[in-house]
């Protein structure tokens, strides 16, 4: 694996009070790769995505996204360089439409200046249809079509973990976070959820992936980061993480371990 | 007594003008763990809130031991010994985690009976013993599942309905709550599950039923589930 | 002097506290701005007013007072603020029909009793002011100092010792979760409407009696104040509300004592300005935990 | 036959409800007087009241009511100089005349040439009181303590400043409170500290007797005269203060226990009415009244213009003394302020 | 024009006048409400922008088309200096900061002597007539309308529920709160402005405590989902009082009986509809 470093992480620390969430960290996300983020409950990896987007400051550290240096940027600034992420915690746009949720995952890419949209003339018309084509597009992608015009609240959890999915997408991101995307999928859920990771791989799309479900990580990532106590300490292709003593320990469990052996052949 | 604990009937549940969950039989007899399974949207959530007390059924009956308790206020319900940890785990996100699970012991009858149950969750759960004092809504997601399941038997129930209990676990955490289950069970308590992870739920329980558009479009003894052709395909992904 | 201006912002202080401190719990726990509140504030000093013409004594019009304030609150957020819940209404929903509700209640009062400054029955309390060092205080200063105190003590013992405190802040949180746990939100928050009634009512008859002078708006002026207290204080901090009440009095003493008496009204408000944009939860309050 | 309606704009409601009521209570009593002999131009009168709940915006719009639709021919009120300065820009631009009853500031009748008022500006009466300190009671340091957000009580207080300027008084401090204030202590208390011979309060009642109140509790003595301004002159700060109010001075065209015959016709018929004593604020009203019928009376016709003139001829023998308008419409006649003093919860003229 | 139509709109001159003005009023708070901020400087924006026209008008000379720009421009720049520290708050605190910063503009009108202290400015020249008002409104109302119908407006209703995600989805929050601060500024001091220009007197305590209510409460009666809402609530809460006229000492009680029976039947408010955009379901 040569490719450049899309993301690139030196020696990030983040510490509440005593308890370090993340410490000392250093992280690759290569471009077009589909990395996996691992480790035991509480062991900082939603807190590192948190650092990454812009939500916490760490204390200590420097983020880097596509040779840039991002980590004094505002959420919104880093999502303008191509940043986009979906919550453990959902936090959707609770009272409006599955539609628009994505549509504002859009507003980056929607054209239209304040003048146009005062007028209505120029770009303003087609480029709105132009994104509500494309939110279409998104919602079908991921399986939403049915509930465009449901208000986001009223969907059901699995659904509403698939509209953080497309809103995220719809930022039209260079590198996307996801934070346990599978959670409350039954598996042939999750197989699903996986030919759709596939498919925005093969679209070239950069992701990191935090996920409990061990037969979808497996199955999928080219590179696995184990975190502990916010530590690394764990990295590479899935089967030498599986095989891993300190990961076994940890996080997977003898039998885990063992279970998902055969799975990756 | 008889020997079943729940026993709901004819039970339909909707929002608004739309009805979510259409003419609902679910038993659970006493001592056993019951689940159900069903795709995103098929209406299990509904399910278990409209058997806790926390929305309004539009027909039907639902009894816990014998005693009818549809649409009693759910406060009512919990004081009949059922304890539900709903979807997306509804802790007290500004108190403490202490004070959460103190909150999960209400109706307890005395101080001494608290601290007997707060020592055995705790011990089921020792990372929250390491953040008794945190602020539970600083935990991490996991951490929070925890101590909404941990919340949940601090009530000493009778009959517990978990929604998704294992979602947000690491492996070993997932591991360890189904052991707990079957701890549970053992102890003789009543448990009705809504599960994702459908091959561990399906392994321990002994009756399944499947939801499919807010219908209950199959059910029986759990172990015949697994082996069904309709069910591997659709929910455990084999 | 100075003595003396020590003694009267502290005073000043305790009587905003004291109204506060009711205000403060009912958004604590209700999560709800109760503009209805300022109204149990006139209420109380009126039915004590009644109370005494009617020749009871103080020790019984108060209690009287406070009593019947603290139903008035009970079938109001009932009526009110419950309805609103069930319906799942917005937030400022809530808002709007305390607004709503205080513009008919201040109006219904002075239609039926008329806007006419009223006063105590001379002797209801001992008048005669204490003297130490050239300072005076009177007995019923007295009395809003010890119970603001008191009460503010109470009101945290009760929030974070007992079992009833423990509902109540879970309440607060998810009143569906506290459901669930086999809380009976309802009871819970008619305790609460009582209790917060009752000690607006009790504050209105102790400042009525203080100034004597009573006016169905009254509990108008004192809700600006008491506002600036619980959110200097942060919201839902019944200790913070005490110390903000304090502090505000105080400064407002001083502030007319040495600087200028045109400043006292600005000087509170510029105290909360400042400390909000240092502080944007007030001195005590705490940001709303909610991790992403 | 119809009756002549005439408008009037009081505060009926709200926190001053209590000056607008008895203003309407002195015209109720008035108007059933001069009905009883026999009403204007051979018809009875009547008055329209409004309310202004003491808000400026109710008040211009009840005025647009009674000049554009009722199209009365004169106005009385409204109770607050506030009031009056966003009402009688309208009046006069339809050239309806408008009487003021309690409009004692500055500049009110400055609005125009259709605004009058019959109630002595404060510039009138506050020497007055000042002086009587001065040369009765050898007051010579005060402290003055005013409402500084209210429209009559800051003129009130800048008439007194230049008139305790003029008349050599050593002025300690000045101190100021807010309308809705209850808790004057912080001020008082720095008063006290300088030890004036007396305190100059420029205050509406319900504050005005809460000051003298706090003096008290204070343990400022009572050698330490307060001295009030037109808004002090009420029965309801006696009746607050209670004995606190004890050596209040007050200067007043008009005065409860003054003995002519007049007055004592009026105070009579009064308490036959109401129940009550009438106040300055009901004197005034009925003598407005009455100087309002006779102008009506001696109009040539009912335009603006006819009553105006007639309004600047009149001049009647009221319950306050002589009445007749200056040519710049406020009240010609000052020689009948009286120094009143507060004693045992009533006011007595000052000897 | 016919008699009566004109004694009509004589007599009517200051109501319709205020409902213009309040209109707009309540368009300024909404500009605000709309991205989730409770900001309660209005009434302060308000005066800031009616004594500014007013002094300007009293003693400059400056054509009137100018004096209505720099009453919009002076709150505006005023609204710039405290937004940064201000906007960091939110709901109740916010509400209270930007009313204490009213309260000490309040302080500062009563003291000063060029504002004219408790006396307030009188003689302010007659200037904005009706079409003025409603021309303004009806600018604003269609402005606020094709904004709210764009990605503009979607990201403003993003804002207002969940800060958090609108930030990672790309909405700049700093930008957006402050130009919605700036813009109600904006509104509201030229609201004021045409006020004192229909009114002709003004004074310190127009601005206060109670007028940032009232002027909350025509947003929070009508709804916030659209522009559409607070101008009913304007509409209504500036008539009832005047309806209610012959009910006399009962009038503001029945007011807020009404008040508080809408707020019951209608929690979502008057007009609840939220702005059809394009791509809505048609
Ligand atoms: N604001 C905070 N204050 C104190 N501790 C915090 C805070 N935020 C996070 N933590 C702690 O930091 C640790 C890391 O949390 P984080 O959410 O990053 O874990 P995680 O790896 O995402 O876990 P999970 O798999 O359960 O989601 C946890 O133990 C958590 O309790
Ligand atoms: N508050 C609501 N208002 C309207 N519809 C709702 C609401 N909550 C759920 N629904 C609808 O009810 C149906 C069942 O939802 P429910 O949450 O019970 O599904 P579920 O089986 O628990 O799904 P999941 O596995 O995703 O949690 C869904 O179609 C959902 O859109
Ligand atoms: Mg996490
Ligand atoms: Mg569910």
């Amino acid at each position: 694996m040569s490719a450049a470093p899309l993301l690139n992480i030196k020696g990030l620390t983040l510490r509440y009070g005593g308890l370090a969430a993340v410490e000392d960290l250093d992280l690759i996300v290569a471009e077009g790769a589909l990395d996996a983020l691992i480790g035991p409950n509480g062991a900082g990896k939603t807190s590192l995505f948190n650092l990454i987007s812009g939500l916490t400051r760490q204390d200590d550290g420097e983020i880097w996204l596509g040779g840039a240096r991002i980590d004094r940027l505002s959420p919104s600034q880093r999502a303008r360089r191509g940043l986009a992420r979906t919550f453990q915690n959902l936090r959707l746009f609770t009272e409006t439409t599955a539609i628009e949720n994505v549509l504002v995952g859009m507003h980056l890419h929607v054209g239209g200046s304040l003048l146009e949209i005062l007028t209505r003339f120029g770009r303003f018309r087609q480029a709105e249809r132009a994104a509500v084509d494309a939110a279409r597009e998104l919602l079908a992608f991921v399986g939403l079509s049915s509930v465009e015009y449901a208000p986001a609240g009223s969907l059901s959890y699995g659904d509403q973990r698939r509209l953080e999915i497309a809103r995220a997408l719809a930022a039209k991101p260079k590198l996307l976070l996801l934070d346990e995307p599978a959670a409350g999928m039954n598996p042939a859920e999750t197989a699903a959820l996986r030919l759709l990771l596939e498919k925005l791989r093969a679209q070239k799309i950069s992701m990191l992936l935090v996920e409990h479900d061990m037969s979808l990580v497996m199955r999928l990532c080219d590179k696995i980061t184990v975190l502990n106590f916010g530590r690394k300490i764990a990295e590479g292709p899935p089967d030498a993480v599986r095989a891993n003593p300190a990961v076994i320990e940890a996080y997977l469990g003898v039998k885990g371990a063992a279970h998902f052996r055969g799975d990756a052949a | 007594m008889t020997d079943i604990m729940l026993e709901a009937r004819g039970l339909t549940i909707g929002y608004g003008g739309k009805l979510v969950v259409r003419d609902v039989d679910l038993t659970v007899r006493r001592g056993e763990i019951a689940c159900l399974i069903g795709a995103n949207g098929a209406g299990k959530t509904t399910i278990l809130r409209g058997l806790s007390g926390l929305l309004k059924l539009r027909a039907g009956s639902v009894r816990l031991n014998g005693e009818e308790i549809a649409n009693r206020s759910a406060h009512a319900i919990a004081a009949r010994g059922m304890a539900h940890a709903p979807e997306g785990r509804q802790i007290f996100a500004a108190m403490s985690v202490a004070d959460n699970l103190r909150a999960g012991a209400y109706l307890a009858p005395s101080a001494a009976e608290i601290g007997r149950r707060r020592d055995a969750a705790l011990t089921r759960f020792p990372r929250l013993k390491e953040r008794l004092t945190q602020q539970a809504g600083l935990l991490s997601g996991g951490e929070q599942q925890m101590l909404a399941i941990a919340r949940a038997l601090m009530a000493d129930p009778k009959l517990l309905l978990l929604d998704e209990p294992s979602m947000g676990l690491a492996p070993l955490m997932v591991e360890e709550i189904f052991s707990i289950l079957a701890a549970l069970k053992s102890e003789g308590r009543t448990i009705l599950l809504v599960e994702q992870n459908a091959n561990a739920a399906l392994a321990l329980s002994d009756q399944a039923y499947v939801i499919e558009a807010g219908r209950i479009s199959l059910e029986g003894p759990a172990r015949d589930l697994i082996d069904h052709d309709g069910v591997s395909a659709a929910y455990l992904g084999g | 002097m100075l003595l003396q201006q020590i003694i009267n912002g502290f005073v000043a202080g305790s009587a905003y506290a004291l109204f506060a401190l009711g205000f403060t719990l009912t958004f604590g726990v209700l999560k709800i701005v109760n503009l209805t509140y300022g109204f149990y504030f006139s209420a109380g000093a009126y039915l004590a007013l009644f109370a005494a013409l009617h020749g009871a004594p103080i020790a019984l019009a108060l209690p009287l007072a406070a009593f019947a304030t603290g139903l008035i609150a009970v079938v109001l957020d009932s009526a009110l603020l419950s309805r609103l819940r069930q319906q799942q209404a917005p937030e400022l929903a809530s808002l709007m029909i305390t607004l709503g509700a205080t513009l008919f209640l201040y109006t219904g009062m002075t239609a039926l009793i008329g806007s006419e400054i009223r006063r105590f029955p001379i002797g209801l309390i001992e008048a005669a002011p204490f003297r130490l060092n050239g300072a005076s205080i009177s007995l019923t200063q007295i009395i809003i100092v010890v119970t603001a105190g008191l009460l503010a003590a109470a009101l945290i013992g009760v929030l974070r010792a007992t079992r009833t405190g423990l509902a109540m802040r879970a309440m607060a949180e998810n009143p569906q979760a506290a459901e669930l746990m086999g809380i009976n939100t309802g009871a819970i928050m008619r305790r609460v409407s009582f209790l917060c009634g009752a000690i607006a009512g009790a504050s209105g008859v102790l400042i009525g009696l203080e100034h004597n002078a009573i006016t169905p708006y009254m509990g108008e002026t004192m809700a600006l104040k008491g506002f600036a207290v619980i959110i200097l204080g942060g919201l839902g901090d019944v200790g913070g509300a005490l110390i903000a009440g304090l502090l505000i009095g105080l400064l407002e003493a001083l502030t007319a004592g040495y600087v200028s008496s045109v400043y006292k009204d600005a000087v509170g408000f510029l105290l909360l300005v400042l400390t909000l944009w240092a502080r944007p939860f007030g001195l005590f309050g705490r940001a709303s935990v909610r991790r992403a | 036959a119809d009756p002549l309606t005439i408008g009037a704009i009081e505060i009926l409601s709200g926190p001053n409800a209590k000056y607008g009521v008895a203003i309407k209570q002195g015209f109720d009593l008035g108007l059933d007087e001069i009905n009883r002999g026999g009403g204007v131009r051979g018809v009875p009168l009547a008055i329209a009241y409004e309310d202004s709940a003491g808000s400026k915006e109710q008040a211009i719009n009840a005025a647009r009511q009674l000049i554009g639709r009722a199209k009365v021919p004169l106005l009385l009120g409204p109770t607050l100089s506030t009031e009056m300065f966003a009402v009688g820009p309208i009046a006069n631009q339809r050239q309806t005349p408008i009487i003021g009853t309690s409009t004692t500031a500055i500049g009110v009748t400055d609005i125009g040439p259709f605004v009058f008022r019959t109630s002595l500006p404060e510039a009138d009466v506050i020497p007055v009181t000042l002086r009587a300190a001065r040369d009765k009671l050898g007051v010579k340091k005060v402290a003055v303590l005013y409402g500084r957000d209210d429209a009559f009580t800051k003129s009130a207080y800048d008439v007194m400043k230049a008139a305790l300027a003029e008349l050599g008084f050593e002025v300690l401090t000045t101190e100021t409170f807010g309308a809705k204030d209850t808790d004057f202590s912080a001020q008082l208390t720095k008063i006290a500290s300088l030890n004036p011979d007396a305190i100059v309060i420029s205050a509406l009642a319900d504050a005005g007797a809460g000051i003298l109140l706090a003096k008290q509790a204070l343990g400022l003595p009572q050698t330490v005269r307060a001295i009030g301004g037109n808004g002090m002159n009420s029965p309801k700060v006696l009746e607050i203060a209670g004995p606190a109010a004890d050596g209040l001075l007050v200067g007043s065209p008009w005065f409860v226990g003054k003995s002519d015959p007049l007055n004592a016709k009026f105070i009579e018929a009064y308490r036959a009415k109401y129940g009550s004593d009438p106040d300055q604020f009901a004197a005034q009203a009925y003598d407005t009244i009455k100087i309002a019928a006779s102008a009506l009376n001696e109009a040539k016709d009912l335009s603006g213009e006819a009553i105006r003139d007639a309004l600047l001829k009149t001049k009647i023998e009221g319950v306050m003394g002589q009445f007749a308008f200056t040519p710049d419409r406020s009240p010609a006649v000052v020689s009948g302020v009286l120094v009143l003093e507060a004693a045992g919860g009533k006011f007595t003229i000052l000897k | 024009m016919p008699a009566a139509l004109d004694d009509f709109l004589w007599t009517y001159q200051s109501l319709i006048a205020s409902l213009g003005v309040n209109g707009l009023l309540a368009l300024s708070m909404y500009v605000v409400l709309a991205i989730g901020q409770l900001s309660l400087g209005q009434a302060a924006f308000m005066g800031l922008g009616a004594y500014a026209s007013a002094l300007l008008s009293l003693h400059s000379g400056l054509p009137f088309p100018l004096v209505l720009a720099a009453a919009t421009l002076i709150p505006a720049a005023f609204a710039l200096v405290i937004g940064a520290p201000t906007l960091r708050l939110s709901g109740v605190y916010l509400a209270l900061a930007t009313i204490g910063l009213g309260e000490i503009l309040r302080i500062f009108l009563i003291q000063s002597d060029l504002t004219g202290g408790a006396l307030g400015l009188s003689g302010i020249p007659a200037k904005a007539g009706f079409a003025l008002i409603y021309g303004c409104l009806a600018a604003v109302t269609l402005a606020l309308m094709l904004i709210a119908r764009s990605r503009v407006g979607r990201a403003m209703e993003a804002i207002r529920e969940d800060e958090t995600a609108a930030a990672v989805s790309g909405v700049d929050l700093p930008r957006y709160k402050m130009a919605a601060l700036v813009v109600s500024a904006m509104l509201a001091g030229l609201a004021g402005a045409l006020n004192a220009h229909a009114s002709s007197f003004i004074g310190p305590n127009d601005y206060g405590f109670d007028a940032a209510v009232t002027i909350l409460s025509y947003a929070l009666l009508g709804g916030v989902g659209s522009p559409f809402g607070p101008l009913a609530g304007a509409l209504v809460l500036t008539l009832l009082p005047e309806i209610l006229r012959p009910l006399q000492d009962f009038r503001l009680v029945v007011n807020g009986a009404i008040i508080v029976i809408a707020v019951l039947y209608m929690p979502h408010g008057l007009i609840p509809w939220r702005p059809l955009r394009i791509g809505a379901r048609p």
